[in-house]
């Protein structure tokens, strides 16, 4: 199973790890930005049909932290959300090309 | 309501093979469901079968049987056309009996 | 070719841009469809891959790979463990609905082994309509609720009816339709695409390592995999139809599936099929 | 068969199963007295217990030694926890009963199957493993107990089934 995860993997975990470094202490405001960004983000994935169920558990994630009262925790799960749906996005995109790499013929 | 008991059983001859299929959960009690609640122990403890009004075959049974159980055995005698009855009965007391023409 | 390596080397910003462009040309420049030589290629590359299988016995997915799960397997269709799902089937295929008509009123043949026909191109709708389609529709044109796609009233179903149609060649028709063609091209992408977090396509499974284990389970080969649904699953302690197999495989590859037969899912089982025409129908299925 | 005859037997199955709700139970005349044939107290204890020995001790109160007339035919991996194939079969003869033990299960007996004179001492049965586990065979003949033992692998548990 070595084979299974394509360069295109690390790229996706790139563009996730720089996002969630991002991260900054927040207010209630800080994380009502970004959990509407992270939920752009993911609706637009949705268009695109690749949404990935970890999306949407660090949205809950996030959610649950708000409700608790912990925004930093909160904002940090909304951005986190926010970088896996655009790696979603990313690789919906990339994929419609490179499918074909893969098909046998 | 159809039997929950479904027997192949095939006369070679001499000897008659029986294969038993039994619609049962077989619940051993060490599970949890999705809500983490444990699922309570309910299975099959005894499966008797008869041929001509004689015992051929007892299983006694824990929580540790596969779901929908599955039991195979072999008896000498036993013609083609012969009735066999077959019973259970589980831990919380429900039953279920059938009989099966041997083939 | 070029556009394709440059892609791969590119950084992820600059493949962005480039495939923006990509895009905007004609996708299908190089690659005009051709299911019959796809088909082709498909049987061709499992029977190299996998010598010593017959092409026939492929429908039997993971026990085809392992004499020690074949010999399992062996054991278990003895008295097989979807038994008692054939036998709902088989009496909900009979039992006549409220206004008196039965199933059988829906389907060619009595829909008594038809299965090898399904998914089939509607020409009318222009869409695929699968199996599982086609029995909600008859539900539904007789004054019934539609049964769930992924629960057991479904499999029971669709286990009686591939029954009924072991041994068959799948058979699936590709009309002469520009809309066919691209449903089978979009089956044909979705089934190629890598999706979900761990960023896996159909195809990495059950093209790139039929045979090998995943965690803990022996993946069945595509070719051939549509043929024995619906299928007896012990890790699901249970029957699951086409549409529970391809939502399930989504989520597990952390993945949001797509709701039961929308069009993606039901052009690749269009797609899957086609390519698995003259192996016959093995359903229903047992599984580890 | 009477009434006494019927809930005597009803208890001895039952034993520590409660309340039971006897409805709709039609056909029991035939299941009593088959199971009361049996002559076989069904061995609650023996199924509750946490080691081979501890087993073996319970149901027959005797050692058990290993034997090459006793074949057991076990999958080298399981496919599944939730169902693993497992028979047994042995010339040994006057053959009495034979049980089949999981020693990682969290009860280690899973089955006993009672051999009246006539039937043959060939039993095949679907088992759960929650892990892997060595998989034992005992087979009770001419008054003493004999055994095989073999490593099944479980890869998927199957406690879940």
């Amino acid at each position: 199973m070595r084979n299974l995860m394509p360069k295109s993997a690390l790229v996706l975990i790139l563009v996730a790890a720089g996002a969630i470094s991002a991260s900054a202490a927040g207010s209630e405001d800080d994380f009502k930005t970004a959990y509407a960004a992270a939920e752009a983000a993911n609706k637009e994935a949705g268009k695109l049909r690749n949404q990935w169920t970890t999306t949407a558990n660090t949205l809950a994630a996030a959610k649950k932290a708000a409700d608790a009262g912990d925004f930093d925790k909160a904002t940090a799960s909304a951005k986190e959300a926010e970088a896996l749906a655009k790696a979603s996005i990313f690789q919906a995109t990339s994929e419609k090309t490179r499918w074909r790499e893969m098909e046998i013929r | 309501m159809a039997s929950t008991i479904r027997v192949r059983a095939t006369s070679s001859g001499e000897t008659t093979e029986v294969q038993a299929l039994i619609q049962h959960p077989m619940d051993s009690g060490f599970v949890k469901n999705a809500k983490g609640e444990t699922i309570p122990p309910h299975f099959i403890q005894q499966l008797t079968f008869e041929h001509d009004g004689k015992n051929v075959f007892t299983a006694d049974w824990g929580g540790g049987i596969s779901k929908d159980p599955y039991v195979k055995f072999t008896f000498k005698g036993g013609k083609k056309g012969d009735e066999l009855k077959i019973g259970w009965v589980d831990n919380k007391g429900a039953t279920d009996t059938t009989t099966a023409k041997i083939q | 070719m070029k556009l394709r390596s440059a892609i791969y080397l590119a950084s992820a910003a600059l493949s962005l841009a480039l495939l923006t462009l990509a895009s905007t040309l004609p996708s299908d420049a190089a690659d005009k469809v051709d299911p019959v030589a796809d088909a082709k290629a498909f049987k061709k590359f499992f029977t190299d891959k996998f010598p010593k299988v017959k092409l026939e016995d492929f429908v039997n997915g993971p026990y085809s790979m392992n004499e020690d799960l074949y010999k399992q397997w062996q054991d278990k269709e003895q008295f097989p463990p979807y038994e008692f799902s054939l036998e709902m089937g088989k009496e909900m295929f009979s039992k006549p609905f409220k206004n008196g008509k039965t199933y059988a009123d829906c389907f060619e043949n009595g829909g008594i082994g038809v299965r090898q026909n399904y998914p089939y191109f509607d020409a009318k709708e222009g869409k695929v309509i699968t199996l599982e389609l086609a029995l909600n529709r008859c539900r539904e044109a007789n004054g019934e609720a539609p049964y769930s796609y992924v629960r057991d009233e479904m499999a029971a179903l669709t286990a009686y009816m591939a029954f009924t149609s072991r041994g068959k060649p799948m058979d699936i028709k590709i009309p002469d339709d520009p809309r066919a063609l691209a449903a089978y091209e979009n089956g044909k992408e979705y089934f190629y695409t890598r999706r979900g977090q761990l960023n896996f396509s159909c195809a990495t499974c059950h093209v790139q390592s039929p045979g090998e284990r995943i965690r803990a389970e022996i993946l069945a080969p595509a070719l051939g995999i549509v043929n024995a649904m619906p299928i007896y699953r012990s890790e699901w302690s249970g029957m699951g139809t086409t549409s529970r197999r391809f939502t399930t495989c989504n989520s597990q590859i952390r993945g949001v599936p797509l709701s039961p037969q929308d069009d993606e899912y039901r052009n690749v089982e269009y797609y899957l099929s086609y390519v698995s025409n003259g192996l016959p129908i093995s359903g229903p299925g047992a599984r580890p | 068969m009477s009434d006494v005859e019927f809930s005597a037997t009803r208890r001895l199955i039952l034993q520590g199963a409660g309340a039971v709700a006897l409805i709709g139970l039609g056909n029991l005349p035939f299941l009593t007295s088959a199971l009361a044939a049996a002559n076989d107290k069904y061995p609650e204890e023996a199924f509750k217990q946490k080691s081979d020995a501890d087993v073996i001790k319970t149901l027959y109160g005797k050692t058990a030694e290993p034997s090459d007339k006793v074949k057991m035919d076990a999958p080298e991996i399981a496919e599944n926890g939730a169902v693993v194939p497992i028979s047994v079969s042995t010339t040994l003869t006057d053959v009495t009963s034979v049980a089949f033990l999981v020693s990682e299960n969290p009860n280690v007996l899973i089955a006993k199957y009672n051999i009246p004179a006539g039937t043959l001492p060939n039993v095949a049965n679907r088992i759960k493993m929650a892990k892997t586990s060595n998989v034992t065979v005992l087979v009770e003949a001419g008054g003493k107990l004999y055994s095989a033992s073999k490593e099944v692998k479980v890869t998927v548990g199957g406690c879940g089934g």
